[in-house]
């Protein structure tokens, strides 16, 4: 089992979603994130003052997935996040040793789902 | 357990009307002698007592601070039912607006709106404020109010017209765009409007009666923001595959300031409208004016809690407001029953309004065109129906008449804008939101909040 | 460095006492004047000016506008002092509140507590309102205000009693067990309560004094919220095997907005009381009533700040309250020095008391049984001991009538609620939020807030 | 597409200009006639009637009210452009600060303001308010208001001074410091400074004409702001290796509540310095306020547009407030246009003053000394230079004298109490904010914010 | 060492801390989540439209255990968070290779607590 | 690669950024957190209640780097976030399998900086 978690832009959440649901992939967590990356950060104004804002909103999305479902789940969410722009946003894949339903006790491949 | 809750709504909705009915024929006296000690006070001209002068005046400037208060009001209501992400961007624009509605009227609007002796469709009294040279403050109005506070009082009400509008093209509309077509729509086409009635032009000769302003203030707005709903289209994820989604605003508690700010005001709206202190109109007026907003409450809540099954706060406090608009027309020449019933009417339509706009893809994220329009429309009928002296087709006339003249003028506006200037902001400024995208800034800095909705 | 801490509470405790002792019997005697002026504003009778009477009934407007605004105080207070989860709840019960006070009280409370002659204990005008066929607007109240501002005035003083009700019950009873309790709260009990003292009733022919009502209002509402905090029982969570467990307020600049709108609203809660515009009057209840509540403000500031180490800004404000409601029942007969004594001493109360109800368990989410129940018997009091021509007994009979029947009254409807319809929600909907459970709606979309406390 | 814009603001700022001119002899005129009549209301010592005392005193409460409100309007304005975690410490501070202002108003602030005759630069009426023994309401003040307003009117004003300086010094001041500076601040210098002009004292006999305190209160309060912030230094973080930092405020719709609640306010501050609700000086004052702050926030909002790029929203409400700062020395004596001018003018003053400051690191978080201060400065000197009847070199007589004499004061305190108490929170409290670490409480208890901006 | 990452219902939230704490667990990390899972999301209402509420506000925990205290931690959470209604959520664990005490420097088994 | 997750006191995430900054460390991805830890919490006081604060605000951050990176990041992060006080906080260091940049579909190595 691995454990998805990719950092996008926060309009993009509604696509990703929707290419996710596509994929057959139903379950996700979300957590709000700022982030720092390849896109420098901008800068605005507030009252005459330079603000810099180099942590940049983003949404984190965490998905825990059987192995066969990795490439898939990877492809849905580039497919509903690529805008080209730097910004875009990285996805990242750990190992998963166990993984439990609460409800159930039920354990690995079956809890995941 | 749940079968007791379907009838419940039923009962209290019936409840208020309960006991009225049989008093009904007194107040119907009551109303006409209201309606009689209003006209009076309106039309006086003897000369008054400087006392009196001075309590009319003080009367008519408290008024105008409750108007002003207003825009409060609707800077909060609009901000609070939209999403956190455009927060700056309806407050800028209805801070801005005050203040581009006040100038304009001191540049033109009061003197395009009460030209004094003029055709009856259009007159102009020139630039700039001044009472003339043999001004005499308490002749001026037979010692209602002095000129200065005539000014004021009609030109806080001014800027009504636009800020209704801003709720309505809110989340999608560029700044400038809207801050233009708002400047001119205030500044020309609101005092135009006017003075076909107020400034004792053709429809006042006809007999209208528009007490306050539910045609000539709310639904002038109305229609402008109408206009500009089908010019700009519905905000982005408001119609999916043919589907409705809620967009839900962001700061109910704000909301519902707004609300009570708008009902404070309204005394003002109202109540000034007698345009003296005249002790039995104005005090019969804040009267049915109060009853109408309970009234509309009530109906709202027991409606959406049938419609919606929850009870539904945004609905209820639409609900005030649409109450609010009914009553404008005719608060002065209605009876105490008939406020309450035009106010549960309004209360019920402004539900079903909602509702129904939606179904026709109208997106109008604050309700506005359900509150001032068809209200402001509901209430000018309304007073045809049960005001004293009043005549429906008369009332119909003056509908229509507005109704053609500002959508016309409001959808040319901003047809011009939009092939010239642009009024929508791009896709990925409406997706982040206009704060950033328009002023570079955020309301609650510091807050998580997730925009993505 | 700690150590000139523990003084400086004492010392800025004392200065507003010095300075005032020595002017003290100076001020006695302008209190007596002013006692006498409101007592003579009341019952002067005689034929007055028509200028008097408009100067008179727009300053009774303006009070009615003052107390409205009070419901968006309260509705501010109680939202800010609760959890951000039931927000969008109590919001709702506050707008419906007002909604059905105004039409119940034209439904029948005015005519139950303004009953003309009667037995002293209930008697009924009859449904509707209607000022009658030979009705004279300026003969009305010997010149004082019209009928339609004595309903609007009066009318907005009726819901108030259930606003504070609204709080100490807040975040969890059920919606339309509220709303029905309110209904038949304010349309009833209120009013044949008032007629009992405002009414001409028994307790006025004792020589009773509640000028604006502490008691009649305040503690009307505050033994309600009394008895329904011990038929609902306290919020999950906050009592814990034995100890208190603070559940903090979302918002606190709503809660300042509240109370700055309260203290706003008591002008003409307090003011409008004279129920004239005479000047000495009117203006030395405004003077008693703004230092009572500065000097709640002070003393229940430091108060905390010695007790609870940290100065509490919801104590501060709720002392601000505390000193307002204490100086209700005898803003026209107690001297300037007396003014700031019964605001410091309540402003001392609320805090103890605050502490002292949780400790037995009694759950008040914004300490409304302490400021309106606590210090509204403190207030009437008060009156007896320092007010000009009161006398104790007779105060102490008045808040002993009161509190037994409104606390018997409520109780009983309370549980007749409970064992009928249910008056708490289920345990799983206190969790959540009743926002959700009851409104399917939240007040604060897309803000992350955490709602397991 | 962006080179139109370029023009826009400019076009928009010419605007308001035209048509005014050919008129503004007209107004000249006028704006005679109102000062004549303000004067007159002023000094008018005949005795009146019953009716127009009444009437006089009513509308000196209501604007009495109106200046209440103000403080909450300071308290919103002050807690939405500072960091949510410092939100309970402003709040607290600008409660405290309203009772303290009126408790030692009564104790002795009244009484040392108005001294009765004095030698011009000190006197002291004695402690405590008592009107007298041989207290004729009526005569009192020629009929215009009681004694009783009076004290309440002016003490309304006292506390503003030391509100102005509580947002200059935010984040970072020691609340107990504060609360002493402000104590000691508003009880003797205050009302000293204001008995040379208002108490009849030189600057009043020079002919220096400040009609509602452009420099009596508002410069009053913002040289105390400087002296505060030059002896606390800048909030952490704020200029970072020579470069300035923009810390942005937390809650937008909280400053927009907050500001139009000051114009409200405004409303009675200038409009009740009439003292007397004469018709005519008052509604003409109304009107140079309302203008004033119209144009004051077209001005900001297009310089803003054009300096920063983006329409600021703080910078159009900052505009607001320098507008009607800008008008308060001279809205009785200035004609129309130059009212319109005058906000103009403290407009675009307030942006460019509000980024100087910053770039002299003279951290404000607010913007209060260049609303308060520099506006104040400038309203009092167009007084000179377009007041009817008025002295440019009078006028700056008076602005210097209080700039003497206020940050002298200010500056001593602000100095004695950093070497004794100490003024300045630990670092460690600043980054985790004041609320935390001097109150311990949130302000917005389960939200989630960031708090290491 | 392993970290125990659990999605569970937010008003869960202080049962589950008992039920560590019971179980001598004491350290723990928590942030807000949005969750869709089996528990498909409810409808709601809002001026008469639609809202498909499908992402569910949850509350993330984050434990980082020796190995020893995998069991234990999983079996207090359940306890403390099940209630056999779908949405009770999920518990995933992945290898941890170090931890580290900022205060101190330590590393590994000894940080960890 | 490893995905190092620190919590760590929010009023020194600017320390922290800039310390990684100085490392040449220049994508971070940053959460709120609550943290309950060896800081057992403090008692305020509310209304006369005792509210115990054991839930402590932290600010939670993630980098993912390259191997020869990891001791770098851990040494960065320490110098901004350590008082000595109870508190500092703690660094997570576990295996990260795989990483995607979004935008590119770059992989592993190059995906990561
Ligand atoms: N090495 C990293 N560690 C942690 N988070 C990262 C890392 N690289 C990128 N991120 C997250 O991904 C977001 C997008 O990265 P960015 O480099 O701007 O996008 P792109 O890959 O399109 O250039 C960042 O804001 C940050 O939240
Ligand atoms: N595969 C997954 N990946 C990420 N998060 C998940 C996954 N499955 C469940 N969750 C999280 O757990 C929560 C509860 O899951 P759910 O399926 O509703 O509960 P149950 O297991 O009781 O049916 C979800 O809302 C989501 O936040
Ligand atoms: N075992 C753990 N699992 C998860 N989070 C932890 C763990 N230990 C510490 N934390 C997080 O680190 C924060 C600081 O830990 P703490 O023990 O207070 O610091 P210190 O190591 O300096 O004593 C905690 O508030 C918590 O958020």
């Amino acid at each position: 089992m691995k454990l998805i978690t990719a950092f996008i832009q926060p309009e993009k959440l509604n696509a990703v979603k929707q290419s996710l649901f596509d994929a057959e992939i139903f379950k996700l967590s979300v957590t709000n994130a700022l982030g720092c990356g390849q896109q420098k950060g901008y800068h605005e104004s507030y009252r005459g003052a330079d603000i810099e804002v180099n942590l940049l909103k983003k949404v984190r999305i965490e998905i825990a997935v059987n192995d066969e479902f990795v490439q898939p789940t990877i492809d849905a969410i580039i497919k509903g996040a690529r805008s080209g722009k730097i910004g875009d946003g990285k996805i990242f894949v750990t190992e998963l040793t166990e993984c439990i339903r609460i409800r159930t006790g039920e354990k690995g491949k079956e809890a995941i789902g | 357990m749940m079968k007791w809750k379907a009838w419940l709504p039923a009962i209290l909705l019936a409840l208020p009307l309960m006991g009225f009915v049989p008093t009904a024929l007194g107040q119907e006296e009551a109303a006409d002698d209201a309606a009689a000690a209003v006209e009076e006070a309106v039309e006086e001209a003897a000369p008054v007592s400087v006392e009196m002068f001075t309590v009319n005046n003080t009367w008519m400037m408290v008024s105008t601070f409750l108007v002003f208060i207003m825009h409060l009001g609707f800077a909060s209501v609009e901000s609070g039912l939209t999403r956190a992400k455009n927060t700056v961007n309806i407050l800028f624009k209805n801070t801005a607006i005050v203040a581009i509605g006040l100038l304009t009227y001191a540049l033109c609007g009061f003197n395009l709106m009460y030209p004094g002796d003029f055709n009856g469709w259009f007159g102009f009294a020139g630039f700039g404020i001044n009472p003339g040279a043999d001004y005499s403050p308490i002749a001026y109005a037979g010692g209602n109010y002095s000129y200065w506070t005539d000014f004021l009082f009609q030109g806080m009400f001014a800027a009504t017209a636009a800020t209704i509008v801003s709720g309505a093209v809110a989340e999608r509309i560029k700044l400038h765009s809207f801050l233009i077509f708002s400047a001119l729509y205030v500044a020309v086409a609101y005092p135009i409007a006017g003075s076909w009635q107020w400034g004792g032009g053709w429809l006042s000769a006809k007999g209208f009666h528009d007490f306050a302003g539910s045609t000539l203030v709310h639904s002038v707005g109305g229609w402008a923001a109408l206009a500009g709903v089908l010019v700009l289209g519905p905000r982005l994820g408001k119609y999916v595959n043919g589907s409705v989604r809620a967009i839900p605003g962001h700061n109910m508690p704000l909301v519902t300031i707004g609300v009570f700010l708008l009902w404070l005001g309204w005394f003002g709206f109202n109540g000034g409208s007698v345009l003296s202190a005249d002790a039995e109109g104005t005090s019969y007026v804040l009267v049915t004016t109060s009853l109408a907003a309970a009234a509309g409450i009530l109906a709202s809540m027991l409606t959406s809690w049938i419609v919606q099954k929850k009870p539904d706060l945004s609905m209820a406090l639409n609900g005030c407001l649409a109450g609010l608009v009914g009553i404008t027309a005719g608060a002065d020449v209605v009876s105490i029953s008939a406020s309450i019933i035009i106010g549960l009417i309004a209360g019920i339509i402004v539900v079903f309004s909602v509702i129904a706009f939606d179904k026709i893809k109208i997106d109008d994220p604050v309700g506005a065109i359900s509150v001032h329009l068809v209200c402001g429309v509901w209430g000018t009928l309304a007073t045809g129906i049960w005001g004293t002296d009043c005549n429906f087709m008369v009332q119909l006339t003056g509908v229509i008449a507005y109704g053609i003249f500002c959508f016309i003028i409001a959808f040319a506006l901003f047809f011009l804008l939009k092939i010239t200037l642009g009024i929508r902001v791009p896709e990925e400024e409406e997706l982040r939101g206009l704060d950033i995208g328009e002023h570079g800034m955020e309301a609650y800095s510091g807050f998580q909040i997730f925009s993505n909705q």
